[in-house]
């Protein structure tokens, strides 16, 4: 106890020091927080059918405020972020995002692409960096400079994993690919296609129904094609339920299953179990990979979860708020009300161009809003845990 | 053929679940002249419940019986709301699908906040079983078994119950005409609650067998099923109960053959499109509407 | 002007409209979801002519209108006067079949949505100058044979037609008016929220609209404006623990209100009480 | 023409509900001018024969002539166009004042349509709808509810909702009026208020038909009857001849013994 009160106080008397020497030398340096507390709103969606991803969203924001403020905060005061409920709804995506656009350094989210849709327009007319970092790359880059992508462009990213994959099974040569149209999936699709015809193999497309309520027929009809593999553009649970049905119908060679990144997510593997054993799934992020950042996120994501483990989705704006606090560290950011259209663009320009960004697993740099050297893994799933494969190059 | 065989397969054991469905809808509408929209929602939580239950006990009868009643008793607590409704409105059936939407839109979100917090809830993989016939295409699971068979015989034994036994020509007395009813000393209220019951207790079943075929459940199944059951349900004729048996097996079979055969991204509009011709039709549905 | 205030207007002035198209079929006693698709297509009809033709705003505004009476004329020569829930049903599908064209036309942006829709300068009062317009042709239909016609369908049929009114074409004029209103709220969307998705069209737009409807009242136009704001602003002022309960808080709301006070907030006969166009209820016959 | 000429006229007229014979072969002519009673016991099919006469139900069989213009597959709203007003058993009133729900009954008034009316300018528009509310009072002073104009409908008592009907019937001129058991559930005061209404009615010149089990109200104010039972005519003439044909009194007493 006391350490910390003794820590946090020379802190401060080390920044009061400090600002006394920057603001005499007046060198451009960081300068110290005119704020008490640092809020950065979060637009998420925490109603409705997928409020299950909202919540782990912000769960991790919440986390990495928690941590910083153990810490000391950022410029020693402290962070909060503050919810804003969205739900899947455009309307209200833009009224939450009209409270906070004047007011705001930076803010996180909105987190469901017709959110974002709705709401960045207002953003950009402000000039309010948001950062969609759970989007892809085709929904950012409407809004560019002011937003960002955790993920390069689709077509280049996505190909070389399905690739990848497609080496580890040689003798492959016709892949079903099923597809949910939703957002920007088919076109990540495309890519998946694009990539395993660059090693030879030929993808037919399966539609997934959104609405489906049985998948038995929709794996008939892939089956009648006679596929060597399949490869999944849907969300995580119809993945699990097709791929139970495939079981089913006597399909035994799990190693010549892919699922997409997206799908990475907690309802695969509840509703999956045994049945995933041996399949492939290709991800950014590798859970096996200890660090003492990532132990202590995993432990206390299990404490509030009843156990269950998080996702490669689940840390994104863990990671979102350390990089505002690194933005925040570096640049001449006050908080100062009267400043705030500067600021923010001081912390845009700052996060777009991040070098050396110290995630909660690897550092990776961002260039012009995309990350410039993240590659992806390839997995194969044994009871439930990921075990990578190989790690495939960043797109360049 | 072969795939065609298969298709059947798949559509007569999700058609099963449909007709169930539709059959307890269709009770309450006739019976208690209320839509109740919020019915495939209730069958979804007493899925729940199932799975609840199934985590500390492995006694088959004990999760049916769980199941059974616990959406029996929802749906007999849910009864004074369209009672008082009824008595507000007279029977404006328009209303009662106001506020059976708004119930269903209630179900869904405390399933998506605070159960399983939120993600969709597996059943053990026991309870789908494994193919227990299989050759080529076609394969027929221990759960779609259960789906079939459970729903005929559910089915069979609900028509035995209105048109053989005295509880069910009260059923039918009150679904032609409640004011005469009254009169020849029918007791509405304690038939509608029975009623209520009855549908309570097919959507017990319903979920248990639903668990089965499915081998799990997620908050927003109750709306993909639900707006299916309203379409069979209207498609047949509203409250057409032998229509509804028809529409909804014919719906299951229909929706596998359009995912099977149907080019890929409008297979479910071009169901819809034929939905939409026989309705812009024949307005009162096939089969026509009922008392 | 806040942006919080000029959004909060915006979506009230468009949600009263769009309560509107959905009261005027209830006149006669039909929920016609139909009006939801009209807006889909005429919002990306809207967002299209405006990106990449660069139609000026009034034609944009006129044509949006005549797309919604076209989506609901066609229709209505079948439906005009089918049973509440077939015209649920008919309003349902197509809106899927709707949404599942825009899904797979690459011109609209597909999946994808559509981006990029210029602004357009004064649309907040352009947005309600064309709101009271609108109300004042709804409060002249109420105030009419229309509307009195419209008020005997909904009691009863067989009522309406003997006294001589055709009750498909009379149904058929209020879906199309509703077709009309819908086609007008769906261009001014598209120009405030500036970009398009087809998940914007979906079942909870329909349950909100309906909760603003019949918790406002559906016995009169004036309900809605009462209800819209107030549900409008509640997840503005709510905390956001409380909001992230909104769905819960709207259906709650809506039950206890249908349960409580029939006619929603506000009712026909109360504002005739207010007006003393209605005398007290004491019966003068003694049996 | 005379005021002998037949205003309504069924020829073979029947009705079949899948099977059930609700009206057979019926042949009923209604003399301009009079107050014509039907009459038959519970389930005779007097109710199904109006539907069939204003158009809410299609004949199986049989020609309707409405002041010799064959009206047989007319739509209701067309047939009432024609002049042919009703009333209902159970009177349904929409939920606002009096005098709007018998300013309802004027849709078609002056056979200007109404959708025209909603486009013309404030002054016309405005202009006719005072002219309607006017019509509205007289006929509610006709029934004796000028008090009642500004009382909630929904609030009316069973008796004061016929008298409403009867006066929504009245407001366009019709040349045939039908009554669906207007007395139910009235005492003897209203009863004989009511009969007073009625002929009152046919003075100004309509024509009633009259449906009613109630043998004495039918006898009391009818100048012709037909009594009907199981669907066929069983016998027709004055009221005198009614009472005293063995075959209405053996319908009427076999319905009693049915009922002991």
């Amino acid at each position: 106890m006391m350490g910390k009160h003794t820590k946090s106080f020379a802190g401060l008397l080390i920044m009061a020091v400090l600002l006394v020497c920057l603001a005499g030398s007046s060198l451009g340096a960081p300068s110290a927080a005119v704020v008490d507390q640092w809020e950065i709103p979060f637009l998420n969606c925490l109603t409705g059918p997928i409020a299950s991803i909202g919540e782990y969203m912000a769960w991790s924001a919440h986390r990495a405020a928690y941590e910083i403020n153990q810490k000391g905060g950022i410029k020693g005061k402290p962070v909060k972020i503050v919810d804003y409920d969205t739900g899947v709804s455009p309307e209200k995506a833009v009224e939450q995002m009209a409270r906070i656009v004047n007011k705001s350094l930076v803010s996180l989210g909105p987190v469901p692409e017709a959110c974002i849709m709705a709401a960045m327009p207002l953003a950009v007319r402000q000039g309010l960096f948001s950062m969609t970092a759970s989007t892809t790359y085709e929904y950012s880059t409407q809004f560019f400079p002011w937003t960002l992508s955790w993920y390069p462009p689709t077509d280049k990213h996505l190909a070389p994993a399905a690739a990848a994959w497609a080496k580890e099974q040689p003798k492959m040569k016709k892949v079903i690919q099923f597809v949910e149209k939703w957002a920007c999936w088919p076109s990540m699709a495309d890519a998946h296609a694009d990539g395993l015809a660059s090693v030879g193999v030929e993808t037919f497309t399966v539609e997934v129904p959104t609405d489906a309520v049985t998948f038995g027929p929709l794996v008939v009809r892939a089956l009648a094609q006679k596929p060597d593999g399949f490869m999944f553009t849907c969300t995580s649970e119809k993945v699990a339920k097709i791929i139970i049905e495939l079981e089913k119908y006597g399909w035994k060679d799990k190693s010549k299953i892919l699922i997409f990144s997206s799908a990475d997510d907690m309802p695969l593997y509840t509703t999956g179990r045994d049945s995933l054993n041996g399949c492939y799934i290709y991800a950014y992020f590798d859970g096996a990979k200890e660090t003492p950042r990532w132990k202590t996120f995993k432990e206390n994501y299990k404490k509030d979860h009843g156990g269950l483990d998080p996702t490669s989705l689940s840390t994104i704006y863990y990671d979102c708020v350390y990089m505002i606090k690194r933005a925040i560290e570096e640049t001449d950011v006050t908080g100062d009300p009267k400043k705030l259209k500067a600021e923010r663009i001081m912390i845009r320009d700052y996060i777009r161009n991040m070098q050396d960004f110290d995630g909660i697993q690897m550092a990776w740099s961002m260039k012009d809003g995309i990350p410039s050297d993240k590659g992806s893994f390839l997995f194969v799933i044994e009871n439930g845990i990921k075990k990578c494969v190989t790690y495939v190059e960043a797109w360049k | 053929m072969e795939i065609f065989a298969a298709q059947l397969l798949n559509g007569l054991s999700l058609g099963s679940m449909y007709v169930l469905l539709v059959l307890g809808f269709n009770l309450m509408l006739l019976v208690a002249k209320i839509i109740q929209f919020a019915y495939p929602h209730l069958v979804v939580l007493s899925m729940y419940v199932c799975w609840g239950v199934l985590r500390h006990t492995d006694n088959m009868l004990l999760v049916v019986l769980a199941s059974v009643a616990s959406c029996i008793v929802v749906n007999v607590a849910i009864e004074p709301i369209f009672r008082l409704l009824a008595k507000r409105h007279g029977l404006d059936i328009n209303v009662s699908f106001v506020v059976s939407m708004s119930m269903a839109l209630l179900i869904t979100d405390v399933m998506s906040h605070l159960l399983n917090y939120g993600y969709p809830i597996a059943f053990p993989t026991e309870w789908v079983g494994k193919s227990i016939f299989s050759s080529g295409l076609i394969a027929f699971s221990a759960g779609q078994a259960y789906a079939l068979f459970g729903g005929i015989a559910a089915v069979a034994a609900f028509f035995y119950l209105l048109y053989r036994t005295r509880q069910g020509r009260v059923l039918r007395a009150i679904s032609e005409n409640s004011l005469l009813s009254s009169i020849i000393g029918i007791p509405i209220i304690k038939t509608r609650v029975l009623s209520y019951a009855i549908a309570g207790l097919l959507g017990g079943l319903t979920a248990v067998m639903f668990a089965r075929l499915l081998g799990s459940a997620s908050p927003g199944l109750g709306d993909f099923v639900g707006m299916k059951v309203v379409a069979a349900s209207i498609l047949a004729g509203l409250g057409n109960l032998k229509g509804g048996l028809v529409c909804g097996l014919l719906l299951g079979i229909a929706e596998s053959m359009a995912i099977g055969y149907l080019a890929g991204s409008w297979s479910n509009a071009i169901a819809f499109m034929m939905m939409l011709v026989i309705m812009l039709i024949k307005p009162e549905g096939l089969f026509g509407i009922e008392a | 002007m806040s942006p919080v205030l000029y959004y909060f207007l915006s979506f009230t002035g468009i949600n009263i409209l769009m309560c509107w198209s959905l009261y005027l079929p209830y006149r006669v006693g039909q929920l016609h979801y139909l009006t939801v698709a009209c807006m889909l297509a005429s919002a990306y009809f809207s967002g299209f002519a405006a990106r990449e033709w660069s139609w000026p705003f009034a034609l944009i505004v006129v044509v949006g209108i005549l797309i919604g009476i076209l989506i609901c004329l066609i229709p209505s020569f079948a439906i005009g006067d089918a049973p509440c829930f077939t015209v649920v049903i008919i309003g349902l599908t197509i809106i899927f079949i709707l949404k599942t064209a825009v899904e797979n036309s690459p011109a609209l942006g597909g999946t994808i949505g559509f981006f990029g829709i210029p602004q357009v300068n004064h649309l907040l009062p352009l947005t309600y100058l064309l709101v009271v317009y609108a109300g004042a042709v709804i409060y002249r239909i109420d105030h009419s044979r229309l509307g009195r016609a419209a008020s005997v369908v909904f009691v009863d049929k067989n009522t309406a037609a003997a006294l001589g009114i055709d009750v498909k074409r009379l149904g058929m004029f209020f879906q199309v008016a509703a077709g009309a209103l819908a086609g007008l709220a769906g261009t001014l969307y598209a120009f405030l929220i500036g970009g398009l998705f087809p998940e914007f069209f979906n079942l909870g737009v329909i349950g909100t609209l309906m909760c603003m409807l019949f918790a406002g009242g559906h016995t009169t136009m004036w309900g809605v404006i009462v209800s819209v704001p107030i549900l409008e602003g509640m997840q503005l002022l709510l905390p956001s623990a409380i909001a992230s309960w909104r769905q819960v808080i709207y259906a709650l709301t809506l039950i206890v209100i249908v349960l409580v006070l029939p006619g929603g907030l506000v009712t026909k006969r109360m504002l005739l009480r207010l007006k003393g166009k209605v005398s007290g209820g004491i019966s003068k016959c003694n049996n | 023409m005379t005021s002998d000429e037949a205003i309504l006229s069924t020829m073979g007229l029947s009705k079949h509900f899948s099977g059930v014979k609700a009206i057979t072969n019926l042949d009923v002519n209604v003399k301009r001018g009079r107050i014509h009673g039907l009459i038959g016991p519970n389930g005779a099919g007097k109710s199904t024969f109006f539907n069939l006469v204003s158009g809410l139900l299609p004949p199986t069989e049989g020609q309707i002539y409405l002041d010799s213009v064959n009206t047989t597959n007319l739509p209701a709203q067309a047939v009432a166009r024609m002049g042919l007003a009703r009333s209902f058993q159970a009177a349904m009133m929409m939920p606002d004042t009096v005098l709007e729900n018998v300013m309802a009954g004027m849709y078609y008034y002056s056979g200007i349509d109404p959708i025209g009316t909603f486009l013309r300018r404030p002054r016309v528009f405005c202009a006719q709808e005072r002219e309607i509310r006017q019509k509205a009072q007289e006929a509610l002073d006709f029934v004796g509810m000028a008090d009642s104009a500004h009382r909630w409908a929904g609030e009316l008592v069973w008796v004061e909702r016929q008298l409403v009907q009867i006066a929504r019937a009245l407001v366009l001129d019709p040349k045939l009026l039908l009554l669906d058991e207007p007395t139910s559930g009235m005492g003897l005061k209203e009863t004989e208020e009511l009969k007073g209404i009625i002929r009152h009615i046919r003075d100004t010149g309509v024509t009633i038909v009259l449906v009613s089990h109630d043998v004495s109200l039918v006898v009391d104010l009818c100048d012709w009857v037909t009594v009907i039972n199981f669907g066929e005519k069983i016998s027709e003439g004055s009221p005198k001849h009614i009472q005293s044909d063995p075959k209405v009194l053996e319908a009427y007493l076999g319905e009693e013994e049915q009922h002991a």
